[in-house]
């Protein structure tokens, strides 16, 4: 569906920052990939490039991002660059942003920002059918009706993590790029979440991209798994293969890290 | 055919600058009431006096009565007031003793109408005789009885009203509105916001004593109207909105003559203005205050300043200066000022010294000539006669001398007091109510400035400006205190010297303002108050008293008025003028009338 | 309950706030210099009318007892807010004695409200509109050229600005009437008309100082909204320019602007006194500058007590309804 | 077009701001040392001169020069107009970030007397004490004043942000780091309102000086100093302005807005460019 | 003092408003809370779902917010209150200290970052010159593995949010503290860092004698961390002891769930089977994926 190929992707106008050296990539039709990584190694700035969205400073380089989209239904195949991917926006790709507790108006009742942008194949039916159907769409992710009517601000953070994920999804398209949904969330709500993704996924038939540093997400839900390193994608392939066999250092030390109830404790350390 | 903004045709109406302004109450025409103001032609259209002025010759004349008062006594406390017969009022009622006599208990008795007291502190008793006479009793001798009952300048307080009116209404709540009217003129229309008056003439002018006196006036429609500001006073008549401007600074005149050359001032050159205003200009001082209790002082201040540049400064030179301690109008100028000037070129000072400059106006003359300005007069005589007499000398050495004498210092340019102190002034002038002696004090300000005494002009509005006059809070000042005189007969304006007013400063007082105590001064005047205005020592009298304020000196008397008082001829003519002086150009006086009956309309072209 | 709470503690501060100005004014003109009877006197004398002495003298007797400026300034300060705060009664005029103060205020007020209230909300939509343009697309021409006009226009000293207005469409192209002719029955076409046409001149200089205002405030609050998130993830979510400015910037930059006009009546009142001086407006303004002038203290104390408790109101009001407006107020 | 694109560049803006605000202190500072003579004192000059090499901005009906008027207007005007937006500019951001961020009976107090100021008009308070103080207020009276009626205008805005502020994390670390309240505020809270704060100063400056030259127009203000309130209010007052004498009329107010420009050109440049500095990693 | 438990909490219960327009009814977001931290340093966890009262009760203990009810004692002597023995500020900053949960708003963006540590160092009397509190600053961050040079004259969007936290935990060990409490300090950072900040906690409470208040929702750390932890949900603690014990065996249904919750490498969530059920016969793709499952459950 998409190819990255072989691209740099990095900040400023004057002094280029280099932030993604050199990646090569390609989100299939229907699948769950996920990106692993540390802090800055270029997961997001990934993502942006990926979804075409330059207006943070953002410059690729070198190297090209396609994508080959089939619509829904009539089976019309749109082929475009990343620059032009504007078009497709909130039509055939989503995202969600990271860091989104505060991409939510303030003055706008949930309800409208979740139909404020959706394409006109999703807008079938009057307001209040349409109403009925985001009402139960929600209620898969554990938010009453009530949700609609309320500010952003009545809502906790899980809450509107929630709406953001679902505002995303609601739109239908064939790709989904969500940046760390779940962090800063506690895991109950999270798993929620990520339970609500997959099935999504597993109904549309689309592809998810999902971030997250958290090596236990990945392992739960995606199907396959890519490692960034310093803006390098240092090892990619079947999620459950990394897992059981990982490559680089990097990955081997992320995996042996993780704190599990029933392992060691740091205090038994002692 | 051309109509104004009221509704009335423009060739038909008079428009006439209101005097102060907007009016906030203008459906209260009780000019009885404290805070009424009647200058929308009310006043100078409609009321009349018993006795008002004739300005040109500079003496009173009768107006509602019919001669000038009769003494039946020999120490001035009867009148008989005879009244002008077939008058009637705007509602066809005639005019009778009756109303005269109504009118005066109706004063007496309303004691919540302020003018109560000071008419029960004057007049003793008004009596009818039969239905055109009364007579008249005073509180006390009072030889001029026309003063106290009729227009000297402006207007009196006292309007007969119709007692078929008013004898059914509360004179303290009644608001006479719309008012009947004795003279030519009777209520038409106004603005609710009190913008404009329209007054129409009276299909029975005839019975009206403009009717009588003079014929029948022209303009059928009178509008009084206010235009604001300054500037759009100036605008309005170079655009022919108003016939007729209330006092303008000398600029405005020059910007209106350059805009509309159907624009004149009262001269159609140089100077523009009247010069014949009854109030003159100078600077007063606080003469209880030192150190200006000190004819000394006062005299060097007096010889440091620069007449000539002040002159300029003011109004472009377009002043006439006057020594001595009244106007120097035409009529005053020849009455004293001229017989005086040889006494005034021979007046010494203590010390000898001889401070009169009697080539004041001949200097000035060259110094305008030579700055480009036209038509002033070669003849040395004519010249005097335009400009004053002359003045003072400017000279900073006698004045250093004589401030030295009076125990000043001055070491390195730095002046001192007599008690060490250094010595700065502040002149107390008119914020935006008078421009002439508002401008008078910054050039005075800026002649001691340059002399090497500090002096700042302090502003005041005018309720804070007459509360700190009245009540001597001040050291030196820029107005015209009660400098006003008209008539030769000098008791008005010189009644004011006398010690009796003098209060303490704090306390209010009503003349004297200056606090000036001079016993020779104070008998000279006793002398004065008890003649009456006809009697043949009047101008010696008159003169004897001058020279006592020119030797004391408390006031430096400077220039006489100048009133830039533009025509617009567009729509009418035959407006009095220095070349057609048959009233002076007081449009807001009560006399106003009388040059409105003799207005023409201008030949259609 | 906390609702009312809410509501009466307002109140109160507004209260408090409305004495508080109140006692300000009523101690402020009377430490001052101007004494209303002199004043009184002065404008008898000014007009040259001669009276003794002894008759000057009493007639400032007479006039004391009318305006009744007897008794200690406590008492007459007790009195004062009593009949204020009681029966809303300032009194008559000192310098329209006996004109109610009342009266003379209730002429003036529809001029002033009609003209300050029109003119300032114009300017505040001008002025939020095209700062919000010029926020949003800085780098158009237009947008330029409008900041540039506004922060040329705004600095120029008010009096100049009012007067070339009046020279140019007065006078050189006369347009408007030089001053104001109000004309025409009541609650007819005529009336309305010639309203409109004598307040235009006035209304357009304020509208044309405030705007200037308005302009660059509401850039700088665009400018800083155009950063926020929420502006975009709407981008993010292709929505077009109109939409995101309408729905997303639009409400979230005029939501302060509503507290900044409540402040800006209080500035209305000054800016009206120059205004109505200049263009002899019959308003509030001018019947101010005549009482201070003539130290018509009842006078003063109503139309500044007016203002006062006009501001007052205003702000307390958009307190009150400002949580209705803004969610975030509302639910903290 | 080009012109206006440099706009967008903040060195430029800043620049030119400086270049204009630098060149009005420069001309009010300096210059007035080498007036020839006393500008205030008239007849110094021949009256009513054009423009002209000897004058450069010609004389005033009074014969002063109106160049070296300007620049001793330009210096009281200065003065007074940075006066009054510092004080009231520092007052207000003092007290606003100290009632928001202490709250309780001080917010309530100061809070209480900021309405109650915002309530009462300015204008007619000022004439008022005009009268008061003699008829003509004298310059530092008027910047008392103005400061007064000033403040709580700052103060009211950096309220509302410093109650937010007062819930930011940083704010406890700041605690926690022992800093004092007025440190806290000072160093940690005022950055964030800082940019604010210097529009807010720069619009001051013109409310002091404009709200002079209205006092000054209807001849309230001391007519006898030179600023630029006082010259327009010489001008109009010889009608200059019908007089087509537009040099004299025109200076100080030409002077009045390229001195705003010039402070709004600094005031935003330098907004633009700190927010480039912290943005640049 | 010594011997008095350094922490001690007592009944303490906080009430909040919410909803309505104005104001709203009240609730207690911590409600009847006690517990105690003993002299010897240990890391106290508090594990919850959001909202369950933890930040709430974080602050009460930093004095941030007041206690409705209820007494908390800090080293035997009152933390709230009015009476003589309460702590004055300056001595409850030396003793106690936070670590919030996001990194990029612990610190101002106008002020480079090292002024946080020079200021704490001198204000707290650390420090007599700015020499000495450079020595103390770079000592801290070296013991989280920064050094005073890498983060001299730099500002908070210079750094990472791993480095941020870091410094965060260096400036609260600055004073030597008898206690830092930490609300959620690692749900921000990613999982590498993650692991390196909780042993920088364990080595901290070690090496230098700091108890720990350790909040957070995740489990697993709680477990791997603390010597003691308290779960709470809707404002009560449920359930508290020691972490093999409560973990091990879980008394309340709540804990269970919170456990099950955690995206443990190597136990599949049994939902997800579940949704891959329902979908199976549509997915085209080869199956494989079912297979793995399979695999891994075996
Ligand atoms: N707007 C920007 N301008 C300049 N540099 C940026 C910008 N955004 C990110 N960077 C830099 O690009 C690099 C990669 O950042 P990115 O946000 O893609 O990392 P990340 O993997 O998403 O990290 P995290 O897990 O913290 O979200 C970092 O060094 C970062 O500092
Ligand atoms: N200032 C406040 N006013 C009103 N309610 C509040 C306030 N602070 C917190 N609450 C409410 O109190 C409850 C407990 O909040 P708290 O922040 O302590 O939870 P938490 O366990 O820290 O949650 P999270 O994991 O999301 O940080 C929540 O319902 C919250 O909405
Ligand atoms: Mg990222
Ligand atoms: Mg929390």
């Amino acid at each position: 569906m998409i190819k990255v190929d072989n691209v740099t992707v990095g900040y400023g106008t004057t002094a280029f920052v280099k932030a993604v050296d050199r990646v090569n990539l390609t989100i299939n039709d229907n699948e769950i990939l996920g990106i692993a990584g540390e802090s800055g190694s270029g997961k997001s700035t990934l993502m942006r490039a990926i979804y075409g969205d330059f207006s943070t400073g953002l410059r690729i380089a070198s190297g090209t991002i396609t994508g080959r989209f089939a619509r829904n239904g009539t089976g019309a195949v749109t082929e475009a660059e990343s620059h032009d991917f504007g078009q497709l926006w909130w039509d055939q790709i989503s995202y969600i942003p990271q860091g989104s507790m505060s991409v939510l108006n303030p003055l706008m009742k949930v309800e409208k920002q979740v139909v404020d942008g959706l394409p006109k194949r999703e807008r079938q039916g009057n307001r209040a059918e349409l109403r009925r159907r985001i009402a139960t769409f929600l209620e898969g992710f554990g938010l009453e009706e009530s949700v609609l009517d309320a500010f952003p601000h009545q809502l906790s953070g899980g809450m509107r993590q929630r709406v953001l994920v679902a505002i995303a999804a609601f739109v239908n398209p064939r790709l989904i790029l969500a940046d760390e949904p779940t962090t800063a969330l506690d895991v109950v709500v999270q798993k929620k979440i990520l339970l609500m993704m997959v099935e999504i996924q597993r109904r549309q038939r689309n592809s998810l991209v999902l971030v997250s540093h958290d090596l236990g997400v990945h392992y739960q839900i995606t199907d396959r798994l890519v490692v960034m390193y310093q803006g390098k994608i240092v090892e990619a392939g079947p999620t459950a293969g990394i897992f059981a066999n990982p490559q680089h250092e990097y990955t081997q030390t992320l995996i042996a890290s993780l704190p599990r109830i029933d392992g060691t404790r740091a205090e038994a350390r002692r | 055919q051309e109509m104004t903004d009221v509704g009335t045709p423009r060739a038909e109406t008079l428009i006439v600058d209101m005097l102060n302004a907007r009016v906030g109450n203008p459906t209260n025409m009780n000019m009885y009431q404290q805070g009424v103001t009647v200058n929308h032609g009310m006043h100078q259209l409609a009321l009349s006096q018993l006795y008002d002025i004739d300005t040109a010759a500079g003496t009173q004349i009768p107006g509602l009565a019919a001669e000038m008062p009769e003494a039946l006594n020999e120490d001035f406390t009867r009148f008989r007031v005879p009244l002008r017969e077939g008058l009637t009022w705007s509602d066809g009622e005639p005019f009778t003793a009756d109303d005269v006599v109504f009118t005066a208990e109706m004063i007496r008795d309303t004691p919540a109408l302020a003018y109560s007291a000071a008419f029960i502190d004057a007049i003793a008793s008004v009596t009818k005789v039969d239905d055109h006479t009364v007579e008249i009793e005073t509180t006390r001798p009072t030889p001029r009885l026309s003063i106290v009952l009729g227009s000297v300048i402006y207007g009196n307080a006292f309007h007969v009203v119709p007692k078929h009116i008013w004898e059914n209404e509360d004179p303290a709540t009644f608001a006479n509105f719309p008012p009947v009217t004795i003279s030519a003129y009777k209520y038409m229309d106004h603005d609710p916001n009190g913008t404009w008056f329209l007054w129409e003439k009276r299909e029975d002018w005839q019975n009206t004593e403009v009717g009588q006196m003079i014929g029948e006036p022209k303009p059928q429609y009178v509008l009084f109207r206010s235009y604001g500001t300054e500037e759009r006073r100036v605008l309005a008549m170079a655009s022919n909105d108003i016939d007729i401007l209330t006092d303008i600074s000398p600029e405005s005149l020059d910007i209106l003559r350059n805009q509309n050359d159907k624009v004149r001032g009262w001269f159609t050159d140089f100077p523009y203005a009247n010069l014949d205003d009854p109030c003159e200009r100078g600077i007063h001082f606080n003469t209880s205050i030192a150190p200006y209790d000190d004819p000394q002082t006062r005299w060097g201040l007096a010889l440091a300043i620069n007449a000539q540049r002040a002159s300029i400064a003011t109004f472009s030179g377009m002043m006439r200066a006057s020594p001595l301690a009244i106007p120097p109008t035409s009529v005053l100028m020849d009455t004293y000022h001229q017989p005086m000037s040889q006494w005034l070129a021979e007046f010494t000072l203590e010390d000898g010294y001889k401070p009169f400059d009697p080539d004041y106006a001949i200097r000035l003359g060259e110094q305008l000539r030579s700055e480009g300005v036209e038509g002033i007069p070669e003849d040395p005589e004519a010249l005097r006669e335009l400009l004053g007499v002359g003045w003072w000398k400017h000279d900073p050495e006698q004045a250093t001398k004589l401030l030295q004498d009076a125990g000043f210092t001055n070491d390195g340019g730095q002046w001192k007091k007599p008690d060490g102190t250094p010595f700065t002034i502040t002149i107390l002038a008119p914020a935006d109510f008078e421009v002439q002696s508002q401008r008078l004090a910054f050039a005075v300000a800026n002649e001691w400035t340059q002399f090497g005494i500090p002096t700042n002009v302090q502003q005041m509005q005018a309720g804070a400006f007459f509360t700190a006059e009245n009540t001597g809070n001040y050291e030196v000042g820029s107005y015209w205190g009660s400098s006003c005189a008209i008539t030769p007969d000098l008791f008005v304006r010189m009644e004011a010297w006398h010690k009796d007013y003098v209060r303490e400063n704090g306390t209010p007082a009503s003349h004297n303002q200056g606090r000036y105590v001079d016993e020779e001064l104070s008998a000279l005047i006793d002398e004065l108050r008890a003649i009456p205005a006809d009697d043949e020592r009047i101008v010696p009298l008159g003169t004897d008293i001058l020279k006592e304020l020119v030797e004391g000196l408390p006031v430096i008397e400077m220039f006489g008025t100048s009133k830039f008082v533009p025509v617009n001829e567009t729509y009418w003519t035959n407006y009095p003028s220095a070349d057609n002086y048959y009233e002076g150009p007081w449009w807001w006086w009560s006399n106003f009338k009388f040059i409105n009956a003799q207005l023409e309309p201008a030949a259609a072209d | 309950m906390r609702l009312l709470r809410y509501i009466a503690g307002r109140l109160v501060v507004y209260a408090l706030v409305v004495v508080f100005g109140l006692t300000v004014l009523f101690f402020v003109p009377r430490l001052g210099p101007t004494d209303p009877i002199e004043a009184m006197l002065a404008k008898v004398a000014s007009q040259g009318a001669y009276m003794d002495a002894s008759q000057v003298d009493a007639l400032r007797q007479s006039l004391a007892d009318t305006f009744g400026l007897s008794g200690s300034l406590l008492e007459q300060y007790w009195a004062f807010i009593k009949r204020i705060l009681l029966t809303g009664d300032f009194g008559p005029s000192l310098s329209m004695y006996p004109t109610p103060v009342m009266e003379l205020i209730m002429n003036a007020l529809p001029w002033t409200f009609g003209l300050l209230l029109t003119s300032t909300l114009i300017a505040w939509v001008l002025g939020n509109f095209v700062g919000l343009l010029s926020g949003w697309k800085p780098e158009s021409s237009s947008s330029r050229v409008m900041e540039g006009v506004a922060i040329c226009l705004y600095p120029i000293p008010y009096y100049i600005l009012a007067l070339v207005l009046s020279i140019l469409f007065s006078y050189i192209w006369q347009i408007f009437p030089l001053t104001t002719t109000i004309r025409g029955a009541p609650w007819s076409w005529n009336l309305v008309t010639s309203i409109l046409w004598n307040s235009f001149l006035p209304g357009a200089s304020i509208v044309i100082v405030v705007f200037g205002w308005w302009v660059i405030s509401v850039k700088a609050q665009t400018t800083a909204l155009k950063e926020e998130e929420f502006v975009r993830y709407a981008r993010l979510k292709g929505l077009g320019d109109g939409r995101i400015l309408a729905r997303y910037v639009l409400p979230n930059a005029i939501l302060p602007q509503i507290t900044f006009l409540a402040l800006q009546i209080g500035l209305m009142f000054n800016g009206s006194l120059i205004t109505e001086i200049l263009f002899d407006y019959p308003g509030l303004g001018l019947l101010i500058y005549t009482a201070v002038l003539q130290g018509d203290f009842n006078l003063l104390m109503g139309t500044i007590s007016l203002s006062v408790i006009a501001v007052a109101t205003a702000t307390m009001v958009i307190d009150l309804i400002y949580p209705l407006i803004d969610p975030r107020i509302r639910h903290r | 077009m080009r012109i206006l694109k440099l706009f967008e560049n903040a060195p430029f803006r800043l620049y030119l701001g400086l270049f204009l605000v630098a060149l009005f202190v420069l001309v009010g500072a300096i210059l007035p040392w080498f007036a020839p003579a006393d500008p205030l004192v008239w007849y110094t000059t021949p009256r009513n001169q054009d423009p002209s090499w000897t004058y450069p901005l010609g004389t005033t009906s009074l014969g002063q020069d109106v160049f070296w008027l300007l620049t001793w207007a330009l210096r009281n005007s200065l003065i007074l107009g940075l006066l009054v937006a510092f004080f009231s500019t520092l007052i207000g951001v003092f007290l606003g970030l100290a009632a928001g961020y202490a709250g309780g009976w001080l917010d309530r107090v100061l809070s209480f007397l900021m309405d109650a100021l915002l309530c009462i008009p300015s204008l007619p308070i000022l004439i008022l004490m005009a009268a008061l103080f003699g008829g003509q207020l004298a310059l530092p009276i008027v910047g008392v004043a103005l400061v007064l009626f000033n403040w709580p205008y700052p103060a009211r805005q950096v309220r509302a942000v410093a109650l937010t502020m007062r819930e930011r994390e940083f704010v406890n670390v700041a605690w926690f780091s022992g800093e004092s309240s007025v440190r806290i505020l000072v160093r940690h809270i005022f950055p964030y309102i800082a940019g604010w704060s210097a529009a807010n100063f720069i619009n001051t400056v013109l409310v002091g000086i404009s709200t002079e030259s209205a006092l000054a127009v209807i001849g309230l203000s001391s007519a006898q100093q030179a600023t630029l309130g006082t010259m327009i209010y010489w001008a109009i007052n010889y009608q200059a302005l019908l007089a087509e004498r537009y040099v004299w009329v025109g200076a100080p107010v030409l002077a009045i807005v390229l001195m705003f420009i010039g402070l709004f050109l600094v005031s935003s440049g330098l907004s633009m460019r700190s927010a480039a500095r912290r943005m640049s990693v | 003092m010594s011997g008095a438990p350094i922490l001690e909490v007592e009944r303490i219960g906080r009430i909040y408003r919410r909803g309505g327009i104005f104001g709203g009814k009240p609730f207690y977001a911590v409600d009847d809370v006690s517990f105690t931290l003993p002299e010897t340093p240990k890391v106290f966890s508090i594990v919850g779902e959001s909202g369950s009262g933890k930040t709430t009760l974080a602050r009460m203990v930093l004095r941030l917010v007041e206690p409705t009810d209820g007494t908390i004692r800090l080293m035997g002597r009152p933390l709230t209150g009015t009476s003589k023995e309460r702590i004055d500020n300056l001595e409850f900053r030396r003793l106690v200290q936070p670590i919030f949960q996001n990194p990029f708003e612990a610190f101002s963006a106008y002020l480079p970052i090292g002024t946080y540590l020079i200021r704490t160092a001198l204000n707290l009397k650390i420090a007599r010159s700015e020499a000495e509190a450079v020595e103390a600053a770079d000592a801290a961050l070296r013991s989280v593995g920064l050094s005073y040079e890498r983060i001299r004259g730099k500002y908070i969007r210079q750094f990472s949010g791993g480095e941020l936290q870091r410094i965060s935990v260096a400036r609260a060990l600055i004073p030597n503290p008898k206690l830092i409490v930490a609300d959620e300090p690692v749900s921000m950072v990613d999982a590498s860092l993650r692991m390196s900040i909780v042993n920088l906690f364990r080595q901290i409470v070690e090496e230098k004698g700091v108890s720990f208040i350790y909040i957070t929702h995740d489990l697993s750390t709680a477990y791997y961390l603390s010597d003691h932890v308290a779960i709470m949900n809707a404002g009560r603690v449920v359930e508290q002891g020691a972490p093999g014990d409560i973990l091990a065996y879980p008394s309340e249904a709540y804990t269970r769930e919170l456990m099950a919750a955690i995206p443990t490498i190597g136990a599949r969530w049994t939902e997800l089977d579940e949704i891959d059920r329902h979908y199976a016969h549509e997915r085209t793709r080869d199956g494989k994926s079912a297979d793995k499952h399979h695999q891994e459950h075996s």
